[in-house]
């Protein structure tokens, strides 16, 4: 017994401009996240030091926002699946990205 | 365009080089090339004299069912298998009589060594654990198919692909020389700018993309096609370890894909990866190389930890001692994996932090596999243990991958690795885990599930007098190597000076002799097996009291696997069955099943891929480019057709199911002391019943 | 029933219960699987750039192959185009017609391909001003980690291609919107990659 | 220095005639190796390899006795054994399999840290380190440079001004810390008998530390496989008493010069008997040169972090090598005038150790984008 696909249609249209204004959400806090990144390398109001790990932070930050707007990770049940298998390759990615710069880095000093 | 062959010429054609310069040398290079073509010649003969094209193009090559693939995966794997053992024959005769020189030229010597190591592990090794993994899955978690039957497909086609590739050069051309992992700047287009490296790169990145989506295929099938009430703990091992190898293949194989590539690069286009001048540097293709090649081990390790899990419960008539351990241990092994390919390069001049760091981690990871022995062993006791094929391999792996084992601890320690890294301790440590842990696996496992794929036996005292030739041969072959290695003989040398080492490589080559007549054994199993299989047939589908899923069919079985999806409720669902003493009910209702088309796809993605590698060794532009569109458009294409799939009616599964219903009805269950008798027709009398 | 709410498996896809959104639930967490691979893919590349950023080899660094104007330009054409690829989600969510999600699409992918004649031109301009990746290490980790986030781009384009081709052939079937619907994740993942490249290849090249 | 080592690439020697070589095995029960060490470093290793073994053994021999007596005792037919068919878990024998495991491998953990940080290659033997290997340390320690060719290793003594090829000379209870490099692709130099192994790699500098304390012969060999003359990259290490060794490097001093030229020579593709012959040398002993340029290992190294593309005919190991054409770059032109590296950046630091002649203790990836034109 399938639900008539009409009524489901009508009966979430009210949504339909729920989810436009959350990927409208996610558009303008990408715009300014990366307005952001920009200013900070080329504002000049962001000491040298600090502009490496800022571009880190906003970068992570903007990535977590388009996983969860645009890509839908959420702590529903229903992807919990897929947010394991993203935090698990973040893991692998983690341990493989790390130790390469680690190991990579220090043969360097070393040769 | 001056050749439209690129830089191929007549002169790369090895088959006639023995007529030019004759030589011991030359004479196994162009046998080796007359072999390969002359093998491809009479299997195109064969199929054109029986009139089986037509079969083969409809039941094999464009079908799309799991367990076809998972067999077509296997021949592949044993063709290239009797390619790896004769080359191993001749490099051990070849180290015998290495004593200041040896019979073959250094350079043949290289390209045997490099040849055989990617033989083994990507084109034996790997398609047999696919293969396994293939036949097996769906039906141990009670699936129709996989959860991507076309990609599947196209997975085997591109595995294939590189296969072919490391058969062309036999007869075009030469193969690299910097051995199985192909380290540059030796393999750089500065110090060997000819096709050898070039043939491996594709090859490998080629296979690498089949693997990888073999490993997406089968994690997304073992998570989201499990019949319904099958709780991740109540899977088999087998498809626990089954899914920590689909993890390690999905997320390992990029490593590989990505230095493969870039080595393509520094080749193809003057990059500046890996090579000497401008900023290259070879120790990250090091780094990314082992970054690969240690989840690889357990890649091809895992799998047979799962068949060797499945064939103690099943020949000790017991439960699996230790699941949850089990499980604990194979997955703990899959993520540290990750943490330990600086073992391969402990001598590379890194700080003794990193060094320790991961040496430790190599350490720990012995700790979940140390536990998987003892559960094997916990399993055995109070068992009823039956002394068959799979038990003897079983007590070979005992014995021998605990001295495997053994050696890999040492070779944690980086202060004793700095003594044996790249001498011939570590070619006996390697084999010492891949063959007992591996390869008997893969045997132990084909005497076990053979019969289920093909509906009968195999005969019992040639594979047991095979088993035990597989391990006298490989203790002959490689324990003394070990020795050797302490006393300084590096591996991949083709002459020694030190007369102390020719005993031991003596013994080698007749240990090398031993594993031929093994592998001849193992030819002999199947030819007298076939010509048997009246007397060996077990079409009732149960030939050894099997626990799992897989055995609760008809062997072989029907395409669609079962007739309605089971319902499971607790782990060794079948042997519970047989246990309550229902076994073989007769569902209440049958339905339509739905299966996935037949296509060309694997084929397709084959020949173009086969095509564009070649090209890109040879620097033939034209077919570069033609392989990548044809299979490009061919693909667009198929997605803009509609493909209805196939209905197998109520009536033909009601049909087939009840015929095979019946026959179980007139059988009388056989005794376990019958096993491996004639009138084993599959319809097993349970230990476990008696028990309980 | 009347109040079961379509959202059973992804976005984009209101297919009903049943067999249908069980096979589509099983292709969407198989595509996801895929970019989590292909995220590593990319990862590694970054890990080999890092490594070799000091590479130079006297040749052109960071500060000469970097054009922020360009950057900013073709960070906004990829947001765009992953932002209006969403407007085609939902209209495929929410209205029957094709023509609607067919529209977006379109934007989705003009969009996109302002992107890559934006990049090319960068190329363009790597090449004139003598930075070859075959003039050092940094320059070919530069152009092969760029170049393989363009070459996804191009592969996604020829995706909306054939996607487009098979709405017009089938119209929006179940089949159809749980391939839209691996496109849109493959789409919105590339966004992704490019946040890393413009942050910690160009962004950071210059700091 | 007659030794039976010596050996000829014989591709195709009729293979029964090696077989039954009579080769006199007593010449070669003098040479030392990893089992019956010259120095503290190797015999600590050795050392290490015994205890782990016998750690090890505490898990591997239960797996070893045990199983072989469970698969008879609970065979089918023997009907007196138990069978307990439901049998699958039991806590106390969980928390043994995976507890005695986990503190054998603590055990190892500890040991192995500790055994890695003090034999580290890179660490150079002093008075501490002596004492704790209860060696006797007489006199500073020997500079060695040694430089991987295809395929012989030539070992540079910068302080005594000479060069070997094919054969390396120690003085016994004086550390010999070395360099190493390559000019060609990567190697990796093992002496069996003195230390293990560290990788050699073109335009990079390993270091490897040891020490000899008792008088007599190993071999130095390459364990990485680098073409087709790779086997014949193996050639006698001598530890001699500290008198013979300056009387060795005295007698060197008529020898010919390793000058560019000459060099060039040297780093063509060929075995040890090649480069004999290029040499017009007569026998089977060593090429011994003089040194006239005291950078020439700097100068190899430097080789391939000049900012331009080596060509193929400038690449030592590549087939189209001319010997007669190649050159090693002028170090003024890459490091400075000075033949020092510039004064600021990550490099500097590096460079600040480096020991003769401002040589770079580092000369990394890294550290290419600093180095000035010239």
């Amino acid at each position: 017994m399938k639900p008539n696909i009409k009524t489901m249609v009508r009966s979430v249209t009210g949504e339909e401009s729920e989810e436009r204004s959350f990927y409208s959400l996610g558009l303008v806090l990408s715009i300014l996240l990366t307005v952001a990144s920009f200013a900070t390398v080329i504002s000049g109001l962001v000491p040298r030091d600090w502009m490496i790990p800022g571009l880190i932070v906003l970068a992570i930050v903007q990535i977590v926002v388009h996983l969860r707007i645009f890509l839908h990770i959420d702590l529903s049940r229903q992807k919990r699946e897929d947010l394991l298998m993203l935090l698990f390759t973040v893991l692998l990615l983690g341990i493989m990205a790390f130790g390469t710069l680690w190991i990579m880095s220090n043969l360097a000093v070393r040769m | 365009m001056d050749n439209i062959f690129g830089r191929l010429t007549w002169a790369d054609v090895t088959l006639f080089e023995v007529f030019k310069d004759p030589s011991i040398d030359t004479a196994v290079a162009s046998a080796a090339a007359w072999i390969a073509v002359l093998g491809a010649v009479a299997v195109v003969a064969l199929l054109t004299f029986t009139r089986r094209w037509g079969w083969l193009w409809r039941e094999w090559l464009t079908s799309v069912d799991h367990k076809k693939i998972g067999i077509m995966y296997m021949v592949l794997g044993f063709v290239m298998f009797a390619r790896g053992i004769f080359e191993g024959v001749v490099m051990r005769t070849h180290q015998a009589t290495a004593l200041d020189g040896g019979i073959l030229t250094p350079h043949h010597w290289a390209e045997l060594f490099s040849t055989h190591g990617t033989v083994m592990i990507f084109f034996v090794a790997m398609p047999f654990i696919t293969g396994f993994m293939n036949y097996l899955i769906p039906l141990q978690i009670g699936a129709r198919d996989m959860a991507f039957p076309m990609l599947n497909q196209i997975s085997l086609g591109l595995t294939a692909a590189g296969a072919a590739l490391v058969m062309i050069s036999l007869v075009l051309g030469v193969f690299e020389t910097g051995g199985w992992t192909a380290y540059p700047p030796f393999t750089g287009a500065a110090f060997d700018p000819g096709p050898g490296p070039d043939y491996w790169v594709w090859a490998i990145v080629i296979s690498g993309f089949g693997s990888m989506f073999s490993g997406m295929n089968f994690a997304v099938t073992i998570y989201k096609m499990r019949a319904p009430g099958m709780k991740y703990l109540h899977m088999p091992v087998f498809c626990w370890t089954a899914l920590c190898t689909s993890i390690l293949l999905t997320f390992a194989l990029p490593p590989l894909t990505v230095a493969g590539l870039m080595q393509g690069l520094d080749r193809l286009a003057g990059f500046h990866f890996f090579t000497n001048d401008l900023g290259g540097n070879m120790m990250n293709y090091a780094n990314l190389f082992w970054m690969f090649g240690h989840p690889e081990v357990y890649i091809l390790i895992l799998p047979a930890y799962g068949i060797y899990s499945e064939l103690t419960s099943t020949f000790a008539a017991k439960q699996l001692y230790g699941y949850t351990s089990l499980v604990w241990a194979t997955m703990s092994i899959a993520v540290i994996s990750f943490c330990v390919w600086l073992h391969h390069f402990f001598t590379m001049g890194q700080s003794p932090t990193i060094n320790a760091a991961f040496g430790i981690a190599t350490a720990i990871i012995a700790v979940p596999t140390g536990v998987k022995v003892y559960v094997w062993m916990a399993t055995l006791w109070r068992g009823r243990i039956r002394f068959t094929t799979p038990i003897v391999y079983m007590a070979g792996f005992f014995i021998l991958f605990t001295i495997g084992g053994f050696s890999g601890i040492i070779l944690a320690n980086p202060a004793i690795n700095y003594q044996v890294h790249n001498t011939q301790f570590i070619v006996a440590h390697f084999h010492n885990v891949l063959l007992p842990g591996m390869l008997f696996a893969i045997f132990a496992g084909i005497h076990i599930w053979f019969p289920k794929a093909f509906g009968f036996r195999l005969h019992e005292t040639w594979g047991k007098v095979t088993a035990a030739l597989w391990i006298a041969g490989f203790s002959m072959t490689f324990l003394p190597l070990y020795v050797v290695g302490l006393m300084g003989y590096p591996r991949r040398s083709s002459a020694y000076d030190n007369p102390e080492f020719v005993p031991y490589m003596i013994v080698t080559l007749l240990g090398a002799f031993v594993l031929l007549t093994a592998f001849a054994g193992l030819v002999g199993t199947f030819v007298v097996s076939i010509r048997n299989r009246r007397d060996l047939a077990v079409p009732l589908g149960d030939p050894w009291d099997g626990r799992t899923l897989e055995w609760a069919t008809p062997a072989p079985p029907p395409h669609w696997n079962f007739p309605v999806i089971p319902q499971v409720r607790a782990r060794d669902a079948f042997a519970l069955e047989k246990v309550e003493g229902r076994p073989y009910v007769v569902p209440e209702e049958y339905r339509d099943i739905h299966l996935p088309p037949s296509t060309m796809a694997g084929v397709m993605c084959f020949l173009a891929t086969t095509g564009l590698g070649f090209a890109l060794t040879w620097w033939i532009w034209w077919l570069a480019a033609l392989s990548a569109v044809s299979v490009l458009i061919w693909l667009i294409g198929h997605s803009l057709r509609d493909h209805p799939h196939v209905v197998i009616p109520a009536k033909e599964v009601h049909r087939s199911n009840q015929a095979w219903i019946e026959a179980i009805d007139l059988a009388t269950p056989v005794d376990r002391d019958h096993e491996t008798k004639r009138m084993n027709r599959g319809f097993a009398a349970t230990d476990m019943a008696e028990a309980t | 029933m009347s109040n079961a709410k379509p959202m059973n498996a992804h976005p984009g896809m209101n297919l009903g219960y049943g067999e249908g959104a069980h096979d589509a639930e099983v292709k969407v967490f198989g595509f996801w699987v895929f970019l989590m691979s292909d995220l590593v893919t990319f990862g590694l590349v970054f890990a080999i750039f890092g490594t070799m950023v000091e590479a130079t080899a006297g040749g052109p660094g960071p500060r000469e192959v970097t054009n922020l104007h360009s950057v900013a330009i073709q960070t906004a054409l990829l947001l765009g185009s992953s932002f209006a690829f969403s407007w085609a989600s939902l209209s495929m969510k929410y209205h029957e017609g094709r023509w609607r999600t067919l529209f977006y699409l379109s934007f989705a992918a003009t969009s996109a391909l302002g992107f890559l004649i934006i990049e090319f031109l960068d190329f363009r301009h790597w090449i004139e001003i003598g930075a070859v990746p075959q003039r050092s290490g940094y320059l070919s980790a530069l152009w092969a980690l760029v170049g393989l986030h363009g070459l996804h781009v191009a592969a996604g384009l020829l995706w909306v291609g054939a996607m487009t081709a098979q709405i017009l052939i089938f119209g929006l079937t179940d089949d159809i919107k749980s391939r839209v619907t691996r496109l849109g994740l493959y789409w919105h993942f590339l966004d992704i990659v490019w946040v890393g490249i413009f942050s910690m290849v160009f962004l950071a090249g210059i700091a | 220095m007659q030794s039976p080592r010596r050996s000829r690439l014989r591709a195709c020697r009729a293979p029964l005639g090696a077989l039954l070589a009579i080769v006199p095995a007593a010449a070669w029960a003098d040479i030392a190796n990893f089992l019956d060490p010259l120095g503290p470093i190797a015999r600590f290793q050795r050392l290490e390899l015994i205890w782990a073994s016998v750690l090890i053994l505490i898990a591997v021999l239960p797996v070893l006795v045990g199983a072989p007596w469970i698969l008879w005792r609970y065979r089918r037919s023997n009907r007196d054994a138990g069978y307990a068919p439901g049998w699958s878990f039991n806590t106390r024998l969980e928390i043994a399999m995976w507890g005695v495991p986990v503190l054998i491998v603590i055990a190892l953990g500890i040991w192995l840290t500790q055994a890695t940080v003090r034999i580290d290659p890179y660490r150079e033997i002093d008075l501490e380190m002596a004492e704790g290997f209860d060696i006797r340390l007489e006199g500073p320690p020997v500079a060695i440079d040694t430089v991987g060719l295809d395929w012989k290793w030539l070992h540079i003594y910068p302080d005594e001004g000479i060069a070997t090829v094919g054969e390396l000379v120690v003085p016994v209870d004086r550390p010999v810390t070395m360099r190493l490099t390559t000019d060609t692709v990567m190697q990796s130099f093992m002496a069996p008998g003195l230390a293990g192994q560290i990788y050699a790699m073109p335009g990079m500098v390993t270091r490897l530390n040891f020490i000899a304390d008792r008088v007599g012969e190993t071999f130095a060999e390459n364990t990485q496989y680098n073409g087709p003359g790779f086997a014949e990259q193996r050639s006698p290490v001598r530890a001699v008493p500290r008198d013979e060794y300056i009387l060795w490097t005295a007698a060197a001093t008529g020898a010919p010069p390793l000058d560019e030229r000459a060099y060039a020579r040297l780093a063509a593709s060929g075995t040890l008997d090649e480069a004999r012959e290029a040499f017009g040398q007569e026998g089977d002993g060593p090429l011994v040169f003089t040194l006239p340029d005291r950078r020439l290992f700097l100068r190899i190294v430097a080789r391939y972090v000049t900012g331009e593309a080596i060509a193929p005919e400038n690449q030592p190991g590549s087939p189209v090598y001319d010997p007669e054409t190649a050159s090693l770059p002028d170090i003024a032109v890459v490091f400075g005038e000075n033949g020092r590296p510039p004064s600021t950046g990550p490099a500097s630091d590096a460079f600040a150790q480096g020991g003769i002649c401002g040589a770079p203790a580092a000369l990394t990836i890294a550290n290419l984008g600093e180095l000035p034109d010239g």
